[in-house]
């Protein structure tokens, strides 16, 4: 196998939100839950995304419309191409017979979706701003909402309805995809409950196959080791939450970049 | 049964548990990399290199592969000399002395990085004359020639009392007359060699090279045969000891390089060929072969490819 | 189905049925291995090289290969431009247009061999001066300069009327330089690349070089990214057609280069590779591309790359 | 798998005749009676040899002191190192069931060794120029011999020898190897009373690999396409028998170089 991305034709484009289109494109490779490629524009750029549907023949990335790249991609239509290298990285490890909750924030339930078609059972918590940013709702309509409009749903972050469903109830496991600091909240609270954690980290990633150093998060490579983490992995990564790496490879606080 | 067996070199006096290197620009970007590359078993760890302000390097696609090795033009990010020296502390922490990478347009970018780095525990510096993909730098910036490579190497020396390793390209036909310079010019060792190429991969879909710089280097399997040819040659031509590099990934390659005449050898590519491990494996390698063949000590089988 | 899609090029003015060549020293040594070639389907086919007396060539082991592609030093074995000239008769029974290829020390030698090969019915003469690794020719013999090419080229348009193909070394940065060159001499295309490096493989049982002459030019897919590069950017500097030759053994590998500015492909390593049907391969794998993409004629992707 | 040779270790020396000598190694490559391999004295030269004995783990090859490297693999004792590729080419189609005869000249035996092997109940016929030079006389007792000064057996060629048994009984398939003008001369013979021969070549080679065209017999790789022909491949090979190719890539008669 070689690294270099092959082309794909977009088969089918699903607008999930005003800012979230899904690309669906043919292909046969063996995505894990929560695995990554690195998506090609030619002559633009190239940049991780999460597969979103995991279908026979069939796969998808789903993505929010941020900057150039983003921008680029929204403007893709059916039948155009775009490369593809993959698939990269440590999915979820999926156990079932457990009592699992899916914590979203935003494009983070890309790469929970998967999971949730993979597991039966699953409590799905979903946070957003507004009511317009919240994906998935046809797919996964049993999903708890939560929005800090209070549009729809619950009236603040998946944190604060997290900790609202654990009054009443338990889980043995937390699927996290998200802003790193709602991530690192819910780590810190599932921490006090005693449960256990899968987190799906975001670093700017450059090879996306272990050599560059780019995607470095306290010694672990991303795009390797991660993207998702156990609590326990976490513990040991003092990045977490804190420094993300730009793309000169400086140390950053999250969220001031 | 093994125990006879010493991979430990002394490299200008460095000490090294083993002869093998990280190369930079692979994993040398935070300390917490190198440590980690250092606990995988590497006798000495090379920063990616450094310049005098932060750079985002090229846009990706940056680091590709093909059939037969690597193509990469991340274009030297990184975070500038400041950023560097407050990374790049504590590290008597890590398991291998650390070489720090330094690069500059003018000559003088190179001394105000080694100064601005002399805090740092480095025990030695690396100035690679030699990128054949960056617009300011390398051979895009002429450093590729007996006097740049003479100046430049003078500058540093008068700055620092750290070895000095100049890393060279293997484009060069010349390569043995710029090593000289480097040798003249006070340099302690000779990294041999940085990527090769430039070269250019199309994806024939999309109708467009694939990196986007559009070329870039060419490093792994492919380099081989170039790499040792370049230690081969180097290894008549010049006394100081060369640190042999490209396209190493197996016990036999590293020893491959040291018969050719290198003293130590640096590991690319070989990350992602064998992981992370890459390093403790090829010692393991290493020492099988010289305990089958007789040898003791590693230093014994350098050059001995020339007999 | 694939009615609509013609590989047939014309090169020079000579009208090749498909654009794969194969290259030169790989078994053009006898005129019944060229006609098996052309039956094999290449477009065009190159003898191996032909000096003014006889050489044998470097001791064996002469070809060897290894992970990423192939290392040669067969030192110019031929029998000599009289022996030549007795072989290489009726080559209109030949399927394919026969290409001579000429090599010398002085000049003069160049104009000897193509004079006395000029009964001969070759289609062109191409001049490599480029080898790496057989003393008194190519790149050991000074010839990979803007001067010398200039010269050779100069002195063989002198005795030719026949299309002549100027094949250049990719180790020479300067590869735009000597192309206008050879272009201003009046060359008619330019053959882009000969083996690079050279490069040495040692066998760590031995502790010695494998190859006899120690090193050796390496070919195949570690060549390919460096040729494609060369082409690209040859493309942009000279008028005449290139014939891109380096690790092409499919047909995808065929169209990159195409589609980086090479009218006419060759192909040496790839008989290796994919046997000696390699040439019959490409061109099936190269219709099926341009079907299923809309291409009816090879030409339009020629170059495309740079759109 | 790479081209390149392996050192292997001279495990055992077998003094056949006073001019040739068996080098036994171990080794596990799948060998095809009448393949050869290249075996390289390092800084010295490289040279095909076919491989003459067959065992689980241990091949050999058998050598006539005839010039420069010959005479340095004479000098190897056990325990020495050579290096060798292969196996190369296309060894001889075993076809069991006939009743076949093998026809050696000198070394030529070497290549026919391993078929003898292979096949139950053949009729060999060695040939030498005197009893010194006949081999493998304790490995196959029942061979047929014949010398040029009658020293043993039959007074007379191999061809010779053949033509007075193709008196009394008939033979499926003649496998020879030797001179090549012996070879040209048995198949003549055979043509004559409708028997297939197969024939192994002996070309200066380089690569071994079919790319440099060095062993090129009438457009037949001999390395490749050889060093085994049929009757019916050598007819249409105008080479067979007359022509070789020098290290120069010259043309020359054979026996005349
Ligand atoms: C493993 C992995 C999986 C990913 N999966 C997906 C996915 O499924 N869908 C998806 O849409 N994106 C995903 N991303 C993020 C994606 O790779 C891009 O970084 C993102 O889409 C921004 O691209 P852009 O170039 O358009 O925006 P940029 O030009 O890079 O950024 C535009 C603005 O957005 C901000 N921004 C950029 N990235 C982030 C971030 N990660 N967090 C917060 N703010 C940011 C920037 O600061 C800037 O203000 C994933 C990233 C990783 C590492
Ligand atoms: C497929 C193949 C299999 C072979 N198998 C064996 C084998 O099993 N055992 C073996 O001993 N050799 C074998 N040979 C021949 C071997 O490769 C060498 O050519 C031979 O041993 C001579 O080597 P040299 O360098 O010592 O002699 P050279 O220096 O090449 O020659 C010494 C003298 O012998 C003459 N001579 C060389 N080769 C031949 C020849 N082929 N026929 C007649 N005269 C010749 C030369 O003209 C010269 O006078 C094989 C060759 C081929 C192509
Ligand atoms: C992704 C990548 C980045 C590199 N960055 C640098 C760099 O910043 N500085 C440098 O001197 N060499 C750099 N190199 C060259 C390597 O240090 C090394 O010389 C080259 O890769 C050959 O070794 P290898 O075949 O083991 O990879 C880089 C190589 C790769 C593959
Ligand atoms: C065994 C071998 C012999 C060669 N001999 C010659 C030669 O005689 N003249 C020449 O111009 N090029 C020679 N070449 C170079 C090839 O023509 C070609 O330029 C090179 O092999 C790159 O193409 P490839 O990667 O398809 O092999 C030789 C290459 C090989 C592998
Ligand atoms: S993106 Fe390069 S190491 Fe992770
Ligand atoms: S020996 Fe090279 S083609 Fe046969």
């Amino acid at each position: 196998m070689v690294e270099q991305p092959t082309m794909v034709k977009i088969c089918d484009i699903l607008e999930e939100s005003p800012g979230v289109k899904t690309f669906f494109f043919q292909n046969n490779l063996p995505f894990v839950p929560g695995q990554f490629i690195m998506v090609w524009i030619p002559t633009l750029d190239e940049k991780p995304f999460t597969i979103s549907y995991i279908q026979k023949d069939i796969a998808a990335i789903s993505v929010l419309k941020r900057g150039e790249f983003t921008h680029a991609l929204h403007k893709k239509r059916t039948g155009d191409l775009m490369g593809i290298r993959g698939p990269y990285g440590r999915g979820f490890d999926l156990q079932t017979g457990l009592n699992p909750c899916i914590v979203g924030g935003g494009i983070g339930m890309a790469s929970l979706a998967t999971v949730i078609d993979s597991l039966p059972d699953v409590t799905i918590v979903q946070g957003a701003r507004s009511a317009s940013e919240i994906i998935y709702q046809k797919r996964f309509p049993m999903m708890k909402l939560c929005t800090d409009d209070g549009s729809i749903g619950f009236k603040g972050t998946t944190v604060d309805l997290l900790k609202e469903l654990l009054k009443t109830q338990t889980f043995d496991k937390v699927y996290t995809c998200g802003p790193e600091r709602m991530m690192y909240k819910v780590v810190e609270l599932c921490k006090n409950h005693e449960i256990d954690c899968a987190v799906s980290l975001d670093r700017y990633m450059k090879c996306g196959f272990g050599v560059c150093g780019q995607c470095d998060c306290s010694g672990q490579r991303v795009c390797i080791e991660g993207p998702v983490f156990t609590s326990a992995e976490l513990s040991r990564m003092e990045d977490f939450g804190k420094i993300t790496i730009l793309k000169t490879g400086e140390r950053a606080i999250l969220y001031k970049h | 049964m093994m125990s006879n067996v010493t991979l430990s070199v002394n490299l200008c006096n460095i000490p090294l548990a083993n002869p093998t290197i990280l190369a930079s620009g692979i994993l040398g970007t935070t300390r917490e990399l190198l440590k980690r590359v250092a606990e995988n078993g590497a006798g000495a760890v090379t920063i990616k290199s450094i310049s005098t302000e932060p750079r985002e390097g090229h846009k990706n696609p940056t680091v590709i592969t093909f059939e037969a090795g690597m193509l990469n033009a991340v274009g030297y990010s990184n975070p500038g000399v400041d950023a560097a020296a407050r990374e790049f502390t504590k590290l008597q922490d890590i398991n291998a002395p650390v070489i720090a990478s330094v690069i500059g347009t003018r000559k003088e970018d190179f001394s105000r990085v080694v100064e601005g780095l002399s805090e740092a525990k480095f025990s030695a510096i690396e100035i690679p004359l030699s990128c054949p993909h960056t617009p300011g730098f390398g051979l895009l910036a002429g450093q590729g020639t007996p006097d740049a490579t003479f100046a430049i190497t003078s500058e540093v020396r008068r700055v620092t009392k750290l070895p000095i390793f100049v890393k060279l390209s293997p484009n060069i036909p010349e390569i043995c007359t710029i090593a000289k310079a480097a040798e003249d010019a006070g340099a302690n060792a000779i990294t041999a060699v940085n990527s090769m190429g430039p070269g250019m991969i199309i994806n024939i879909d999309a109708q467009k090279p694939i990196l986007s710089f559009k070329v870039g280097g060419v490093t792994g399997d492919a380099l081989r045969p170039i790499a040792v040819r370049c230690v081969y040659d180097l290894y008549k031509a010049i006394k100081i000891p060369i640190i042999g590099v490209g396209g190493i990934s197996t016990g036999r390659h590293a020893i491959e390089m040291m018969m050719a005449g290198a003293s130590a050898i640096g590991i690319g590519s070989g990350v992602y060929y064998r992981g992370i491990e890459v390093f403790k494996l090829v010692c393991g390698e290493m020492t099988q072969w010289m305990h089958e063949n007789g040898f003791n000590n590693i230093h014994d089988i350098v050059g001995i490819a020339h007999g």
